[in-house]
C-alpha cells in the first residue's frame, strides 16, 4: 500500500516538475529548439528532465556523492539516517554514494554497449539491405543462428571465454546485442532500399559507403532511435542477470544492475533498499522510452505533413 | 495454400542450416571455454593422473573435429548420446525438463499473449489519453527490473502471505489444476517480463495503421472507434504482433534460466547452464539445438500465420 | 563447492586399533536450544534444501564433488567407518579393526546388515567398493588413497588391506565419504546403480532437481534414520532457499547469507545453528612471483587487512578473527597465545618500507567460487589496504573454471579449506614443499624439517612445540593469508530437533543430520 | 431537377495545425448543395478542395479542425452534432468515395464484407443486404456481380475497385455522397467506364454528389455546377456549361488555358541515333514483360512512349539505364553497346544518360539538402568542388527557375510538388548528360504546374540539345511535347512513328482506344462517346 501511496504522490510530484521544465525550455531554449520544446508532451518533458538529471548526476558524481564510491564508511546496512541518508550497504559502504557513482559506470557502460551495438549491427543490417544476394543471405543466416541461441547463455559462454573486464562485457553485450540491431536495421533499410532515390543515387554510381552514409542511414534513423531506447535500457538488464549467474561488472565499482543483484535477498525480508538502484533503472527506462517515443511521433508527423 | 507449402519447405532447409551453424557456434565456444569436462568433473581434486584416466574414459583425447563428426552423425540418426558426466541418456534427460520448460512457456503466454493484445488495443484506442501513459510507464518499469528481483518481490507479496508456493515443486503426476497453482508466480513473473514488448507492440502496429486510407474510410462510415480498432486495424495489423509475439515466445522455451532457478524450476536453462559450466558438450549441443529449433520453427509458424491471415499472400489475383 | 580436496594423505602414526580420538569437536548446543530435547522421535518428511546440487551430477561415488552428493549419498550408504559427532572413529561396516604394525590393517565386517535390494553385504562387496577407487583406471577423486595400497583381500568375514609402509591414520581415510559400500558383481559395482546399506532408500532421484526417499525399515542401526521419508532439494538461488525455509516448504537449509541471518532470526521461524570448526578462508599469494618473494611485503598486507570487519561482515559474526593459521582452535597443538595481527596500516607501511617500497599495487583475483563473499572480502580488503597505501586492484574471474584458470595459476588469489583435524594433515597438504595443493609455492627450510621430525615424535611437549613453532613459521613467514575461521551455517524449522552435538567435521553434522536429527 | 436545399455551408473556415501554429486550409467558404444536385470541386493540390468536401460530412482530418462557419446537413447542425450523431449520418445519409479505393478498401476483409458493415450497423439483414450489394454491382456493370464482392481487394483491378466503392456508398441510398478524386488513379480507358458507371447510377437513385476533381474535363461530365477553389478560397461558381463556356475569373481563364502547350513540329530524325534499343526482350523470374522491342532516340529529339500501366513501357527504362538487364537484344549509345547490366557501365556511360522519376517524393532523399542533392552528380561526374561546385549548383537552380537563394539550403519536404520535380531535372541536367529518361514525370501533378515542366523541359532540349525518352499514359502530354511516338500493349510496341502521323488516323485499334478515351472539355463528351461505343460494340 505503501508503495502505491509513494508512486501517486511522485506521478503527482512529476507533473508540475515536468511543467516547469518544459516552461524553462522554452525561454531557454534557442529560437529554432523553442517550437519542439513547445510542442513537447508532459511526458517527453518529465523524460527529458530525469535524463538531463541523470547526465547532471553521472558528471559531477564526485562532487555530489557524499562519500567515495569504493570505501566502507560503516558497519554493513545501517539504517537510513542524517549521515548515511540512504544507508549504507552490505559491505558498509554509503549507498547514496553508489547510486550516484552507479549513475555515471552504468550510464556510461550502457552507453557505450548500445552506441557499439548500433554501430555494427545497423551498419551491417542496412549493408546487407543494400547488398542483398548472397552477402545478405550469409549475414542474415549467421545472425539468424546467433540469435537461436539463448541470448543470456550466449553471453555468459563468451564472457567466461574471453573474461570479465569491463571492455570485454561492454564488447560481448554489444555483440549480442548487434544480432538485435541488425535485424531491425537490415528490415527498416529493405523499405529504403527500394526508394526511387537509391535507385538513382545507384544508377549515378555511387558505393556503398556513400549509399549507407548519405542515403540510407539518415532515413532509416527514426526506428533505429526508437530502438536504442531500449536497448540502452536493457544493458543494465543484462549486467544484473549475469550478475545473477555469477559474472558481471568488476567490484568494487557502483552499478546498478550489480547493487540490484547484491542486495536482493533483502527484499525477502520486505527491506527496500534493492528498490533503490531497480528504481533508478526503471525512472531512467521509463524517462528514456517517453522521450524515444514522442521523438518517433515527431517524425510520423513529419511524415503525414509532407 | 501450396505457395505457404513451399514457404514452409524452404524454411525448414534454412532452418537446418541454422541449427547446424548453432551446433558449430555451440561446439566452437564450448571448445573455447578453459578446462574440459574431466577437469570439470574432477574439480580441485582433479591429479594429473585421474585427469589422464578420466580423458581416456570419456573419449576427450580425440581431436575437437573428430569429436564433432561424432555428435554429428549421430545425431544425424536420432541419437542425441548420453551424457558424460551423468552417463545417462540425453533423451531421457531433457524430456522431463522439456515438457516442464514448454508448459511454463504456454502457461506464461496463455496469461501474457490476451492481456497484451487487451492493453494494446485499448492503449491504442485512448492512445495519449491518461489510460495509454498509465499503461505504456507500468510496462516499462516492469521490463526495467531484473527478472529475479520482480520473482523475488512477487514471492515477498504472494508467496510469503501464503497464496502461493514460494518454489515449484513439479511431478508428472500432478493434476492439471495443482500444476497450474503450484507454477502461478513463474508464470506470473514471466508475464510481467513480456507483457510489455507485445503490448507496445500491438499499440505501435495498431496506430501505425490508424493513418491508412482504409481506416480514414472506416470513419467516414460512420464506424465506432472500437469496431474500428478491433475490426480495421487489427487484421492488418497481425504480421507484426505474431512476430513480437513468435520473438516472446522463443524466449519463454529459452531465455527464462534465471526465473528457473529462483523458483527451482527444472528446466532446460538451468541444466544448460549446468553443462556449460560441466562442459558436458553432448548435452548442451542438445539443448542448444532444442533452442534453436523452438527460435526456429516460432520464426516460421509467426510467418506462416502471418501470411495465412494476410489475404494477399494467400489468395493470389 | 566441493571440499574432497583436503582430507586425503593422513600419515599420522599413532594409535594403531580401535576408535581414534580425532580432536575436533563439535558445536555443543546452548541450553537455550537444548529445549524439550526428549528421546529422538520416528516419523516426519524431512525436506532439505541445499545450495549445491547440479543437473550434471554424476551418479559415480567417485566423482561426487558437493553437499548434495554428500549428503544424498550419506542418506542411502555407510562406509567402513563413521566419524562421530565428537570426532571418534566408530565403526560403521567396519565392526571393528586393527594393525599390527600399521602397514597390514584387518577390517572385519559386520554381519547381518543388507542392501536395500535385500542381498547381504558381504566382504567381496566391501572389496568392490574400495577396488572401484584404486587402480590405474580408476578416475576417483580419492584415488590416491590408494597408491599405498598393495592388496585388498578377503580373508573370511576380513578384508585386510596392506600398504606399502606404515599409516597409522589409514582408518581415518576409510570414513571418507566416497568410499560408500555398494553391491559387486564379478568384483565390480555399478556406479550408476543407487542401491546401499544405509537409512533410506531411493525412490526417485533427478539430478539436479530433488532426491526422495524413505526409511529403509531394515537399516542395522536401530537407534539411526529417524524420518519416515527424506527429500533433498537443490535450492541454489540464496533468497530461493530462504523463502522456501520461510514458507515451510523445506525444514533445513545451507549456505545462508550471512547478511540476511540477522533478519531471519528476527522473524522466530527459524533456529540458526552456526558449528564452528577449522574451515577457514585464504588468499594465498604465489611465493615465487614479485613482489610476494618478499617476506615484508608479504607481512605488509598481513597488517592491511581488517580481519574482525572481515568476520563481522563477511561471515556477520559467523566465525573467528585467524591470525594467518590453518590449524584452528579444535586442533590438538593450536597456538592461541601466537601474538594477534591487528589491522595497522602504519606497520603495513612499515613493511612495505623495509621491502624498499613506498606504495604497492597487486591484482587480487577472486570469484565466489572461492568461498561466499570471497568478492566482497576481496572488496573490503582493497579498502583497507588502501590506507596503507597498498592498492589491491580487484579483478573478479568468473566462477565457471575458477580452479582450472585462476587458483594456483595466478599469483595473488582467493581460495577456502575445509580444515583438518590433524596438523601434520594440513601442513602436508597445503604447506610442504611440492605438496600437490600448497597453492602459495612457499619453501620453507626450517618448516619442512619440523614437519618430518614431528610426524616421529611421540613426546607430546616436543610435538606441541614443534607444530607451535611451524604455526608461527606459517604465518609470519608464511605466504597464505587467512583472515578468518568460518562456521557452518545452517538453518532448521523451529520443529527439528537435533543431538546434543554436531559434528564440526564436515557441514551439516557431517553430512549426516538425515539419520542423526528427527522431528521434535 | 433541382430539389430542396440538402446542404448549406456558410463561411466555414477550417485550420491545419504546423508544429504549435494554426495556419487556415479554408478561409470562409459558402456552399449550398440541392437534392439530386452535383457540385463539381475544381482546384490544384493546396486548393482545400478534399478538406472542404470532408467538412461536408462533418468531418476533419487528424491535425485539421473547424474553427468556424456553419454546416447544416438536411436541418442538423453538423457542427454541433455529437460524434454518435455524426457517426449514424455518416455511411448512412452521407457516404464517401476516395481517390485511392485500392487503398480505401481495407486488405483484409472482402468487398462484400466491407459493403455489409454500414447496412448492418443500421439495422438492415445481412442476406437483404448481400442481395442489394450483387444488385447494384450488376447496375455499375462490374463482371460477375454475383461473385466479385466475395473476393478481397487486390484481387479486383484498379476500376472496378472504384465502382465497388461507388457501390458501397450507395449501400444505404444516401442522400449525398462525396467523390474524392475517384478516377485521378485510373488508366483513361478505364476512367470512361467508371465515370459513365457513377453518373448513371447517381442519376437513377437520383442521389446529391459533391464531385472533386482537379481535371476539367471529367468534372464537365460530371458535374451540374461547378465551384473553384484557389488555397482556401472560392473563385467562381457557375453551372457547368455557362462555366466552360464564358469562366470569368483569370484563375478559371488560366485553367482554361492550360491545355495550349504545344511542341513546335520537328524536322524529321537524321543522323546516328543517341541511343538504339535493338530487339530488347527482358523480363523478371520466367515471365516476359518486354517482346523484341526495338525504336531509336536522335539528339535533340523527344520519344514519347505510351501505354497503360502494365504494357511494359516502365521496363524499357529499366533496360536502358541497365537495373534489368535483357534476356535478349542490345542498348546501343552513341555506336557503342552498353554493357547490360549498370554496374559494369563506366562512369561516364552511367553519366550519359540520367533518369527523372514520376514520384518527385520518393526520388529524392528527404534528409538532404538541395545543395547536396544537386551537387553530388557534378561533383561526381566532373569533379566540382568548393567554389566552382557552388557555383554550378546556383546555375543549376537558375537553370530550372528557381531561386537559387532562398532554395540551395532547403530540404525536399520543403518544396511543392512542381519545385520537387524541377530539381529532379536540375539533378539529371548536373551529370550533363546526352539523354534524360522522363518517367511519367508530370502525371502527379497539377495541370498548370505539368504546364510548366513541359515547357521547362522543352526549353532546356532546344538550348542543350537533350535527347529525351517521355514515358507517359496521357496523350495529351504526348501532343504538347513528343516528336516521335511508340504505342505500347503488353510489352510489344503496336504502333510507332513520328507525332504527326501517328495522331492522324487511320490508327491502330489500340491508339484509337486510347485516343478516343481523353476526356474533352465538352460536357456531352461522355454521353456521344459512350453511344459510338456500344454503338460499335
Amino acid at each position: 500500500m505503501a508503495v502505491l501511496v509513494f508512486l501517486a504522490v511522485a506521478i503527482a510530484a512529476s507533473i508540475p516538475l515536468a511543467y516547469g521544465f518544459r516552461m524553462a525550455l522554452m525561454r531557454a531554449a534557442p529560437h529554432h529548439m523553442a517550437a519542439p520544446a513547445r510542442d513537447m508532451p508532459l511526458t517527453a518533458a518529465f523524460g527529458l528532465l530525469v535524463i538531463l538529471l541523470y547526465v547532471i548526476v553521472a558528471a559531477f558524481a564526485p562532487v555530489l556523492a557524499p562519500f567515495p564510491e569504493r570505501a566502507v564508511v560503516g558497519v554493513q546496512f545501517q539504517p537510513w539516517d542524517g549521515t548515511h541518508l540512504l544507508g549504507t550497504d552490505r559491505l558498509g559502504r554509503d549507498m547514496l554514494s553508489r547510486l550516484i557513482y552507479g549513475a555515471r559506470n552504468t550510464v556510461g557502460i550502457a552507453f557505450a554497449t548500445t552506441a557499439l551495438a548500433f554501430i555494427v549491427g545497423s551498419l551491417l543490417g542496412i549493408w546487407a539491405a543494400l547488398r542483398g544476394g548472397w552477402l545478405d543471405q550469409v549475414l542474415s543466416r549467421f545472425v539468424d543462428a546467433l540469435m537461436a541461441i539463448p541470448s543470456l547463455i550466449f553471453a555468459l559462454l563468451l564472457l567466461t571465454i574471453f573474461g570479465t573486464s569491463v571492455t570485454n562485457l561492454i564488447l560481448v553485450i554489444a555483440a549480442v546485442d548487434a544480432t538485435r540491431v541488425y535485424r531491425i536495421a537490415r528490415s527498416v533499410a529493405q523499405g529504403v532500399v527500394v526508394m526511387d532515390y537509391i535507385e538513382a543515387a545507384r544508377l549515378r554510381g555511387e558505393g556503398n559507403w556513400y549509399l549507407i552514409r548519405h542515403e540510407i542511414l539518415p532515413n532509416a534513423l527514426a526506428p533505429l532511435v526508437a530502438e536504442f531506447g531500449l536497448r540502452f535500457c536493457f544493458v543494465f538488464l543484462t549486467i544484473s542477470s549475469l550478475s545473477f549467474l555469477g559474472l558481471g561488472i568488476q567490484p568494487p565499482m557502483a552499478d546498478w544492475g550489480s547493487m540490484v543483484r547484491d542486495n536482493a535477498t533483502l527484499i525477502t525480508f520486505g527491506n527496500v533498499t534493492p528498490l533503490l538502484p531497480a528504481g533508478a533503472i526503471a525512472l531512467l527506462t521509463v524517462a528514456v522510452n517517453f522521450v524515444v517515443d514522442w521523438q518517433l511521433y515527431r517524425a510520423s508527423g513529419l511524415k503525414e505533413q509532407g | 495454400m501450396n505457395a505457404v507449402l513451399v514457404m514452409i519447405a524452404q524454411r525448414l532447409a534454412l532452418g537446418v542450416l541454422t541449427l547446424f551453424v548453432v551446433s558449430v557456434v555451440i561446439f566452437g565456444a564450448t571448445e573455447l571455454l578453459p578446462g574440459d569436462l574431466a577437469s570439470a568433473l574432477l574439480g580441485q581434486t582433479a591429479t594429473p593422473e585421474t585427469l589422464a584416466a578420466l580423458r581416456t574414459q570419456l573419449g576427450l583425447n580425440d581431436p575437437a573435429p573428430v569429436r564433432y563428426w561424432a555428435w554429428l552423425t549421430g545425431v544425424m540418426q536420432g541419437d542425441f548420446g548420453t551424457s558424460l558426466a551423468t552417463r545417462r541418456p540425453i533423451a531421457d534427460m531433457l524430456s522431463a525438463r522439456l515438457g516442464n520448460t514448454i508448459f511454463l512457456a504456454l502457461y506464461a503466454a496463455a496469461i501474457a499473449v490476451p492481456l497484451s493484445l487487451i492493453l494494446g488495443v485499448l492503449a491504442a484506442l485512448w492512445r495519449n489519453s491518461l489510460f495509454d501513459r498509465v499503461a505504456n510507464a507500468g510496462a516499462l518499469s516492469a521490463i526495467s527490473f531484473p527478472e529475479f528481483f520482480v520473482a523475488y518481490i512477487l514471492i515477498f507479496l504472494l508467496a510469503q502471505s501464503g497464496f502461493f508456493p514460494s518454489m515449484v515443486r513439479i511431478s508428472p503426476a500432478m493434476g492439471l489444476g495443482d500444476k497450474l497453482y503450484v507454477t502461478f508466480l513463474p508464470a506470473l513473473t514471466l508475464t510481467l517480463v513480456v507483457t510489455a514488448h507485445m503490448m507496445r507492440m500491438t499499440r505501435a502496429a495498431i496506430i501505425n495503421l490508424l493513418a491508412s486510407p482504409y481506416i480514414e474510410m472506416a470513419r467516414l462510415k460512420g464506424v465506432s472507434p472500437l469496431r474500428i480498432v478491433l475490426r480495421h486495424a487489427l487484421p492488418n495489423a497481425l504480421a507484426p504482433i505474431i512476430n513480437v509475439i513468435a520473438i516472446n515466445l522463443a524466449y519463454l522455451i529459452t531465455g527464462v534460466v534465471v526465473v528457473e532457478v529462483v523458483f527451482v524450476y527444472p528446466g532446460l536453462g538451468q541444466l544448460m547452464v549446468d553443462s556449460v559450466a560441466k562442459r558436458d558438450i553432448a548435452v548442451v549441443q542438445a539443448i542448444a539445438l532444442i533452442f534453436a529449433s523452438a527460435y526456429v520453427l516460432l520464426n516460421l509458424t509467426a510467418d506462416v500465420l502471418s501470411t495465412l491471415t494476410n489475404p494477399r499472400l494467400m489468395r493470389r489475383k | 563447492m566441493t571440499q574432497s580436496r583436503f582430507d586425503k594423505g593422513l600419515t599420522r602414526r599413532g594409535v594403531l586399533k580401535g576408535a581414534t580420538a580425532l580432536g575436533a569437536a563439535g558445536l555443543i548446543l546452548p541450553a537455550s536450544y537444548r529445549q524439550a530435547r526428549a528421546e529422538p522421535q520416528q516419523g516426519g518428511d524431512f525436506r532439505i534444501g541445499l545450495g549445491h546440487g547440479n543437473s550434471t551430477d554424476s551418479y559415480d561415488p567417485g566423482l561426487w564433488d558437493n553437499l548434495y552428493a554428500q549428503v544424498f549419498a550419506a542418506s542411502r550408504h555407510n562406509q567402513l567407518i563413521e566419524v562421530a559427532a565428537d570426532g571418534q572413529l566408530t565403526g560403521e561396516i567396519a565392526e571393528s579393526w586393527e594393525s599390527s604394525d600399521g602397514k597390514t590393517w584387518v577390517f572385519r565386517i559386520r554381519q547381518g546388515v543388507t542392501f536395500h535390494s535385500g542381498k547381504d553385504v558381504t566382504v567381496e562387496d566391501v572389496i568392490a567398493s574400495l577396488n572401484h577407487h584404486r587402480g590405474e583406471d580408476s578416475t576417483s577423486a580419492v584415488k590416491q588413497f590408494f597408491d599405498p595400497v598393495e592388496d585388498i583381500r578377503a580373508d573370511g568375514q576380513n578384508v585386510i588391506i596392506t600398504l606399502d609402509a606404515p599409516n597409522g591414520d589409514f582408518p581415518y581415510l576409510m570414513s571418507d565419504y566416497h568410499l560408500a559400500i555398494m553391491p559387486g558383481t564379478d568384483g565390480k559395482i555399478d556406479p550408476t546403480s543407487t542401491d546401499g546399506c544405509g537409512p533410506y532408500i531411493v525412490e526417485s532421484y533427478e539430478p539436479g532437481v530433488q532426491a526422495t526417499l524413505n526409511r529403509n525399515p531394515n537399516y542395522w542401526k536401530s537407534d539411526r534414520g529417524h524420518f519416515d521419508r527424506v527429500e533433498i532439494l537443490a535450492i541454489l538461488d540464496s533468497a530461493a532457499r530462504l523463502n522456501a525455509l520461510m514458507t515451510g516448504q523445506v525444514d533445513l537449509i545451507d549456505q545462508i547469507d550471512p547478511a540476511t541471518i540477522g533478519m531471519l532470526e528476527a522473524r522466530g521461524v527459524a533456529n540458526i545453528l552456526s558449528i564452528p570448526g577449522n574451515a577457514h578462508y585464504v588468499f594465498p599469494m604465489d611465493s615465487r612471483a614479485a613482489p610476494f618473494d618478499d617476506n615484508n611485503v608479504r607481512l605488509a598486507l598481513k597488517y592491511a587487512i581488517d580481519r574482525q570487519q572481515m568476520v563481522d561482515t563477511i561471515l556477520g559474526g559467523h566465525g573467528a578473527v585467524s591470525n594467518d593459521n590453518p590449524i584452528g582452535p579444535a586442533n590438538r597443538y593450536f597456538y592461541a597465545d601466537m601474538e594477534p595481527k591487528t589491522f595497522d596500516p602504519d606497520r603495513a607501511r612499515h613493511y612495505l618500507r623495509q621491502a624498499g617500497m613506498e606504495s604497492l599495487s597487486v591484482d587480487l583475483h577472486v570469484a565466489d567460487a572461492a568461498f561466499s563473499g570471497a568478492v566482497d572480502a576481496g572488496a573490503l580488503f582493497a579498502e583497507t589496504a588502501a590506507q596503507a597505501g597498498i592498492n589491491i586492484n580487484l579483478v573478479r574471474e568468473p566462477n565457471d573454471g575458477y580452479w582450472d584458470n585462476v587458483w594456483m595459476q595466478k599469483p595473488f588469489v582467493a581460495s577456502y579449506w575445509g580444515g583438518r583435524a590433524v596438523e601434520d594433515h594440513m601442513f602436508s597438504m597445503g604447506y610442504a614443499s611440492g605438496a600437490a595443493w600448497n597453492d602459495s609455492y612457499w619453501e620453507h627450510e626450517r618448516f619442512n624439517e619440523l614437519l618430518v621430525k614431528a610426524r616421529s615424535e611421540f613426546d607430546e611437549d616436543l610435538r606441541r612445540e614443534m607444530y607451535q613453532e611451524m604455526q608461527r613459521i606459517v604465518s609470519f613467514e608464511g605466504s597464505v593469508i587467512i583472515p578468518m575461521n568460518n562456521n557452518y551455517v545452517m538453518a532448521t524449522a523451529t520443529n527439528v530437533a537435533t543431538p546434543e552435538q554436531i559434528s564440526a567435521n564436515w557441514n551439516l553434522d557431517g553430512f549426516r543430520c538425515v539419520e542423526r536429527w528427527w522431528f521434535a | 431537377m433541382m430539389g430542396d436545399v440538402l446542404l448549406t455551408i456558410r463561411d466555414l473556415k477550417i485550420e491545419g495545425r504546423a508544429g504549435e501554429d494554426w495556419l487556415p486550409i479554408i478561409n470562409g467558404v459558402d456552399l449550398t448543395l440541392h437534392k439530386g444536385e452535383v457540385l463539381g470541386l475544381i482546384g490544384e493540390s493546396g486548393a482545400g478542395k478534399s478538406t472542404l468536401g470532408l467538412a461536408a460530412m462533418g468531418f476533419a482530418r487528424d491535425g485539421c479542425r473547424i474553427s468556424g462557419g456553419e454546416i447544416n446537413f438536411d436541418g442538423i447542425d453538423l457542427r454541433k452534432a455529437s460524434e454518435r450523431r455524426k457517426r449514424a449520418l455518416r455511411g448512412q445519409r452521407i457516404a464517401y468515395v476516395a481517390q485511392s479505393a485500392a487503398a480505401s478498401f481495407n486488405p483484409a476483409h472482402k468487398l462484400i464484407d466491407q459493403y455489409c458493415e454500414v447496412p448492418v450497423l443500421a439495422g438492415i439483414k445481412r442476406s437483404k443486404a448481400e442481395a442489394e450489394a450483387i444488385e447494384l454491382y450488376r447496375k455499375m456493370q462490374l463482371p460477375e456481380p454475383g461473385d466479385i464482392g466475395f473476393r478481397y481487394p487486390h484481387q479486383v483491378s484498379g476500376g472496378q475497385l472504384q465502382r465497388a466503392m461507388t457501390a458501397m456508398a450507395m449501400a444505404c441510398h444516401p442522400d449525398l455522397i462525396i467523390f474524392d478524386e475517384p478516377t485521378t488513379a485510373l488508366d483513361v480507358t478505364t476512367q470512361i467506364e467508371v465515370l459513365a458507371a457513377i453518373r448513371d447510377i447517381v442519376r437513377e437513385y437520383n442521389t446529391a454528389a459533391i464531385y472533386i476533381t482537379h481535371d476539367l474535363a471529367v468534372v464537365a461530365q460530371m458535374a451540374d455546377r461547378i465551384k473553384i477553389l484557389l488555397r482556401g478560397d472560392e473563385i467562381e461558381e457557375a453551372d457547368t456549361r455557362a462555366m466552360l463556356a464564358a469562366p470569368r475569373a483569370d484563375y478559371t481563364k488560366s485553367l482554361w488555358a492550360v491545355r495550349s502547350f504545344a511542341r513546335p513540329e520537328q524536322p524529321p530524325a537524321s543522323g546516328t541515333p543517341v541511343v538504339s534499343i535493338r530487339n530488347v526482350t527482358a523480363g523478371y523470374g520466367k515471365i516476359d514483360i518486354l517482346h523484341d522491342v526495338s525504336f531509336d532516340i536522335h539528339a535533340g529529339r523527344t520519344v514519347a512512349v505510351v501505354g497503360e500501366s502494365g504494357s511494359g513501357k516502365s521496363t524499357v527504362a529499366r533496360v536502358m539505364t541497365g537495373l534489368l538487364p535483357p534476356r535478349r537484344g542490345e542498348i546501343v549509345f552513341g555506336g557503342q553497346t552498353l554493357p547490360p547490366d549498370y554496374r559494369a557501365r563506366s562512369r561516364d556511360q552511367l553519366r550519359q544518360c540520367q533518369m527523372i522519376y514520376q514520384m518527385a517524393d520518393t526520388a529524392l532523399n528527404p534528409k538532404l539538402r538541395l545543395r547536396e542533392i544537386i551537387g553530388r552528380p557534378a561533383q561526381m561526374y566532373l569533379g566540382l568542388k568548393g567554389a566552382k561546385l557552388r557555383a554550378r549548383v546556383r546555375e543549376l537552380l537558375d537553370l530550372i527557375e528557381m531561386e537559387p537563394d532562398s532554395f540551395i539550403d532547403r530540404l525536399p519536404g520543403e518544396l511543392s510538388g512542381g519545385q520537387k520535380q524541377r530539381i529532379g531535372i536540375a539533378r539529371a541536367l548536373a551529370a550533363e548528360p546526352e539523354l534524360i529518361i522522363c518517367d511519367e514525370v508530370t502525371s502527379a501533378l497539377d495541370q498548370i504546374v505539368q504546364e510548366g515542366i513541359l515547357k521547362l523541359l522543352d526549353r532546356l532540349q532546344s538550348d542543350l540539345g537533350l535527347a529525351y525518352m517521355f514515358i507517359t499514359h496521357d496523350l495529351a502530354t504526348v501532343r504538347a511535347i513528343a516528336d516521335d511516338v511508340v504505342v505500347m500493349q503488353k510489352g510489344r510496341i503496336v504502333e510507332q512513328g513520328p507525332k504527326a502521323q501517328l495522331f492522324a488516323p487511320p490508327h491502330e485499334p489500340y491508339t484509337e482506344l486510347l485516343l478516343s478515351s481523353v476526356p474533352e472539355m465538352d460536357p456531352d463528351w461522355l454521353t456521344r462517346r459512350l453511344r459510338g461505343r456500344r454503338g460499335a460494340g
